[in-house]
């Protein structure tokens, strides 16, 4: 009875305690809140005196940005990215082109021009680690005493994904053709009818670079269509993918048959003579029977 | 005591129509005052807890939705017109029923809940004179129907076919029906000493000797039990554990959303609004004010003098008290858990309930020899 | 040190590395992890696997910790992918949930483990991709895995 | 402990909760199989997985510099920890013995903060999940100034990328010392208000006093570390009984589980142990800001880490307990093998054990205590 009494009056006790504290912060609160009203005001991101003296580097870390007039092309800061967000093509003039790539602000010659320097934003993780090693120190976080030259930004929000892929190179197309390097202006029209194309989503590609031959598209068939008809060589004639498998009932007949099919594309076979690597696989195994060949044999004719 | 319903039935009885058409005609004032005022303090209770607890846990609260261009700057008038924005896009909001829910039952639900807290609040007196209809037997009326809500919040735990709804709706089923004897039993002090259910024969007596929970130390010890068993009843922190988000997400109201879910936050805070009147009206002397020298004036003008319009403000400024300490309870209290919940109802505050009731039988014995 | 009475208990069963750690064979395991446990070492640390890249061999490698005489031990079983292991998942407890991770990331076998499934990856993933031939797949329930990064820069 | 009644009596069914990966008390995406017989659980089973990030395949691929920003990422809670344990370890691994003592003098210095930092959202979720709002908030409100002071610091506000085998990224700001007393002196009384809204509130007090009890040789068969043991009370904390980096040259005390409420390692215990921790290290931070040394911050950090051939088992105390890392080398400038022994995976590894035979919310109260982060069990 003495423990059920104490209880109650040690519960009681505890209860006014903590009512009593929160009362207290109800009535003086302004000392003590920590609420930032956003949008109004602002936290300040804290700058100090980075300098570039490589002892007193920036600690801010917001936008990366970059002088592209006094980069080198040494690739240092892509090598230290740990997500490869950084993403940068040199050009060398060849033997004997007499083009003047430029000089940085601290007296270096440059030896090549830099036609691409991206910074995926979205994939950047903020580690200051690309800062470091730059010997030109010309890429950096943005703020602190540059911010005469660039503003701290604050949230650099795109309405885009692609919007956070920053381009920094200025080199022109005619500088690239001064340097004698038209087959990379080739090699960049492709890629950006890729990045295109891939923004439409017109049906996902595998595997385009590795086999260029079996751009068979894997998702459903008809949204397919259009890729496979950009795509130079012509399309799978016949109705066959690596779904058309899946009406073999058994589990382990169905796994030779998939590994066949993924041997066969390999093997950059098709359409019949894909069929046929798949009977034959089957058939090496003994596990092909008279339904599953000519249901098979039936996808030849474009039959399901 | 009048009612709102008799004085309007002689208001509008130089229409000469017969009193059982004017009574279906007249009953819509009543009745759509009930609900604005269900809505009204739904809006404003939302509010002010959201400004309570920011204040409380050193934030600001809301501080961006403004109304009609006034946003009162970093006060308490910061967000004011936050809730009307809520409550809009609550409305407007997708209403998401699961697949494999029994529809009928999980739409039926929240309206039981609204209906067991709309015709509470027909007995509940706003005032002297401002109750819809005075029964005879108000504090049981009140009684019962508060208990209607109960077989909503089953319905809806049942119907979400949620494991979690389903937890959720138990534990409320268990602790609202266990809470209702501690309640009935402090109220049946205050029945027993005045002799009557009707609540304004309650604060009449108050009026002529003394606010009840002054009454005796077993009074004022009763309405804290009271009081107590209220916020269990009405499922708040800290005896919100059939809603309890850390453990059950949501309780029986995971599946609900939309207006549905709106109708339960209307009711949930109405039933606020109606313990905490009744607290006010049984313990704390109702539309009497601490100073008892207001309450005076010409008999029969209902509108003016008698009481209501000056008695509504001391009612409320007392229910708005104890709507503000449940609030402060929320925001100080961590939760029980389930059997220390019943543990609590069974072992502490009935034996208490049961021992003021013999004592006060025996304060009333003594005192009727003594003192009067 | 405290690897010494483990060296004169089992002088032929036992090898010991350098920065001592004791080399153990798999099929002497269950007998010397019971000795272990009954002499003073009660907190297994960490169950590492790791591939030797040579001849399709992994390692463990079990680290111990005396709280009683604050000591160490470090225990490295290497053998061949397929062997089983014997399981000390019922002696320390802490080994339980390190052999699932032992077994979802590096293929090694444990035998006599209350439990044995993935822990980290999903039930269906194919390979353990911890191991240095584990290539990544043209193919994870039907959807192609992408590796050509173009598309999303 | 409740009884779990004879299913042959009642005839009564078991059922099969699904508790997260989306439940607001379960820290992160964890996932429990609960089954439960009415109100009480009779066996849980934790699945995790869901926040795999292949930190250890990572690890395969990436030079030893570029790891740093990906321990930050394993607990982000404590990611001064984990970046400081794994440089201790490579330090370890390249025979690095001494370093300046003023880049010492700051990592002990930025752990401590992260360990009160680290501890006050423990205490606070704790209080989450048992309904205790406040309490959470007021945490909070704390540990974002110490995130400003680490903001100052290294620029970034969770995951800092400073600590670096060999030394730090760069210098302490110009008025650290000052700004860090400040905080002290502010954040003291804090503790006292802490315990009077939520550790000795009776409701509180109710709903984790005994439960949960952990016994010290479940505890060290579990492999648990870390406040978790120290709740059971085990006085073990590398700090005191190994000391790494200058730990040896601070005086504080290993806070241990007492059953001041309840029996020795309940949840009560448990969360307590991590209140008392931030008082010992308000005690450290004082002796440290005291006597920081001048020096250079990097003249240690090597060219280029290449280490030779060899494994190594290097242990750290963290907020959450003792994380191993197991790193063999094979003389390339990549780790061929980390394996990162997560304190919070461990501890997790027990959660069966001590809360079968509690109700739901006991289960929530065991969890809360157990303060584990799921970025670093998933890794």
């Amino acid at each position: 009875m003495g423990e059920y009494i104490n209880n109650i009056i040690y519960g009681v006790k505890s209860l006014i305690t903590g009512m009593s504290l929160t009362l207290k912060h109800f009535r003086n609160k302004k000392n003590l809140v920590a609420t930032l009203q956003y949008p109004h005001e602002k936290w300040p991101i804290p700058e100090r005196n980075i300098g570039f003296d490589p002892s007193e580097y920036n600690t801010i870390r917001s936008r990366l940005h970059v002088d592209i007039d006094d980069c080198i092309g040494c690739l240092q800061c892509e090598r230290a990215c740990p997500v490869d967000c950084i993403k940068i093509d040199t050009i060398k003039p060849s033997k004997g082109n007499e083009f003047d790539c430029g000089i940085t602000s601290n007296d270096t010659r440059k030896k090549m021009i830099v036609p691409r320097f991206t910074i995926d934003m979205s994939e950047c993780m903020y580690c200051d680690l690309c800062v470091h090693p730059c010997p030109e120190e010309c890429i950096y976080m943005v703020g602190g005493p540059n911010d005469s030259k660039h503003e701290i930004d604050y949230e650099f929000s795109q309405f885009e994904r692609h919007g956070l892929v920053f381009e920094f190179a200025t080199a022109t197309d005619q500088d690239i053709i001064d340097i004698g390097a038209e087959s990379y202006l080739e090699k960049r029209k492709q890629r950006e009818q890729k990045l295109t194309r891939a923004e439409k989503l017109e049906g996902m590609l595998i595997s385009e670079g590795a086999v260029p031959v079996a751009a068979a598209p894997v998702a459903a068939a008809p949204v397919a269509a259009a890729p496979v008809a950009a795509a130079p060589v012509a399309a799978v004639s016949i109705d066959f993918n690596i779904k058309s498998i899946d009406f073999i009932k058994d589990k382990e007949v169905r796994g030779i048959a998939k590994k066949a099919f993924m041997g066969a594309k390999r093997a950059k076979l098709e359409g019949v003579a894909m069929i046929d690597f798949i009977i034959a696989e089957l058939d090496k195994a003994s596990k092909l029977d008279v339904d599953t060949k000519s249901t098979l044999e039936g996808f030849k004719e474009g039959k399901a | 005591m009048t009612s709102v319903v008799d004085s309007l039935l002689n208001l509008f009885s130089f229409t000469g129509l017969d009193n059982s058409i004017l009574l279906i005609l007249v009953l819509h004032i009543p009745a759509l005052s009930i609900f604005l005022v269900m809505v009204v303090n739904a809006t404003v209770a939302v509010y002010v807890e959201r400004k309570v607890a920011a204040f409380m846990q050193d934030r600001l609260g809301p501080m961006e939705v403004g109304l009609f261009g006034f946003k009162g700057g970093k006060k308490f008038w910061g967000g004011i017109g936050q809730t009307i924005a809520d409550a809009i896009k609550l409305l407007t909001k997708e209403d998401i029923v699961p697949d494999s829910a029994d529809k009928k039952l999980m739409l039926l639900a929240p309206f039981i809940i609204f209906i067991g807290a709309f015709l509470t609040f027909i007995a509940v007196p706003f005032s002297q004179n401002l109750v819809v209809s005075d029964f005879n037997i108000g504090v049981f009326y009140i009684m019962a129907m508060s208990s209607v809500g109960v077989i909503g919040i089953i319905i809806a735990g049942w119907s979400s076919n949620n494991k979690w709804s389903l937890y959720g709706s138990m534990r409320a089923a268990a602790q609202i029906v266990s809470y209702e004897i501690p309640i009935g039993l402090s109220l049946l002090l205050a029945v027993l000493v005045v002799g009557s259910l009707n609540l304004g024969d309650i604060v009449q007596w108050q009026a002529e000797n003394r606010w009840f929970i002054f009454h005796s130390p077993f009074t004022f010890i009763a309405f804290f039990i009271f009081f107590i068993s209220v916020v269990a009843e009405t499922n708040r922190t800290p005896f919100d554990i059939p809603e309890a988000e850390s453990e059950l997400v949501a309780g029986w109201m995971t599946e609900y959303s939309g207006f549905k879910w709106a109708i339960f936050f209307l009711s949930e805070y109405a039933n606020m609004m109606i313990v905490s009147i009744v607290a006010s009206v049984v313990f704390l002397g109702g539309w009497l004010s601490p100073f008892a020298i207001i309450n005076v004036g010409i008999p029969n003008s209902w509108m003016i003098f008698d009481g209501p319009l000056i008695g509504i403000i001391w009612l409320m400024s007392k229910a708005l008290f104890l709507i503000f300490v449940m609030m402060w309870f929320r925001w100080t209290f961590p939760r029980l858990r389930v059997d220390q919940l019943m543990y609590l109802c069974w072992k502490v505050f009935i034996p208490f309930c049961l021992a003021n009731l013999f004592f006060v039988s025996i304060w009333e014995l003594i005192g009727g020899l003594f003192f009067k | 040190m405290s690897e010494n009475f483990l060296v004169k208990k089992y002088k032929e069963k036992v090898e010991l590395l350098e920065n001592n750690s004791i080399l153990v064979d798999a099929s002497d395991w269950k007998e010397i992890s019971t000795f272990i446990f009954k002499s003073r070492f009660d907190y297994l640390m960490c169950i590492t696997s790791y591939d030797l890249e040579q001849d399709n061999k992994i390692g463990l490698a079990y680290n111990f910790y005396s709280t009683k005489s604050k000591e160490y031990l470090e225990i490295r079983i290497e053998f061949e992918a397929t062997t089983k292991v014997f399981s000390i998942a019922e002696i320390w407890r802490a080994a339980d949930w390190h052999e699932r991770e032992a077994y979802d990331l590096m293929g090694v076998i444990f035998e006599g483990h209350p439990d044995m499934k993935r822990i980290l990856l999903p039930d269906d993933w194919d390979g353990h991709p911890l191991r240095k031939d584990w290539k990544e797949p043209e193919y994870y329930n039907g959807m192609p895995v992408p590796k050509d990064k173009t598309y999303w820069e | 402990m409740y009884k779990v009644l004879d299913k042959s009596i009642i005839g009564a069914d078991e059922m099969v909760m699904n508790m997260g990966p989306q439940h607001p008390s379960t820290h992160g995406v964890l996932r429990l199989k609960i089954v439960t017989d009415g109100e009480i659980v009779s066996h849980i089973e934790p699945i995790i997985g869901y926040l795999h990030r292949c930190f250890e395949k990572h690890c395969e691929n990436l030079s030893y510099e570029q790891i740093v920003p990906f321990t930050d990422r394993c607990d982000y809670l404590a990611a001064m920890h984990m970046a400081h344990g794994y440089s201790i370890a490579v330090e370890k691994l390249l025979g690095i013995e001494e370093l300046p003592e003023r880049v010492e003098y700051i990592r002990v210095i930025l752990a401590e903060f992260q360990r009160i930092a680290s501890h006050l959202i423990a205490v606070g979720v704790f209080g989450l999940d048992v309904g205790a709002i406040t309490p959470f908030t007021w945490t909070l409100r704390d540990r974002e100034r110490i995130i400003d002071l680490f903001e100052s610091v290294t620029g970034s506000r969770l995951l800092y990328n400073y600590i670096w085998p060999g030394g730090l990224a760069h210098d302490l700001p110009p008025n650290f010392i000052q700004k860090a007393n400040d905080f002290l002196n502010y954040f003291e009384p804090q503790i006292e208000e802490y315990n009077n809204l939520l550790t000795t509130n009776k409701i509180f007090i109710e709903r984790s006093a005994d439960i949960g009890v952990m016994p010290v040789d479940v505890a060290i068969n579990y492999g648990v570390s870390g406040p978790t043991l120290r709740g059971s009370g085990v006085p073990f904390d590398l700090r005191k009984d190994e000391p790494y980096s200058i730990y040896q040259k601070f005086d504080f005390d290993v806070p241990v589980g007492e059953g001041l409420m309840g029996t020795v390692g309940d949840c009560w215990d448990r969360y307590y142990v991590k209140v008392l921790e931030m008082k010992e290290s308000i005690k450290i931070l004082k002796q440290a800001l005291n006597s920081i040394p001048e020096g250079d911050v990097k003249a240690a950090i090597p060219k280029k880490i290449r280490p030779k051939k060899g494994e190594i088992y290097s242990r750290y105390e963290t907020a959450r307990g003792d994380l191993g890392l197991y790193i063999r080398s094979g003389g390339k400038n990549m780790p061929s093998r980390l394996k990162m022994r997560s304190p919070a995976y461990c501890n997790l590894s027990v959660l069966n054990e001590i809360s079968a035979g509690w109700m739901i919310s006991d289960v929530i109260s065991v969890l809360g205590s157990l303060d584990i982060v799921l970025g670093e069990i998933d890794r």
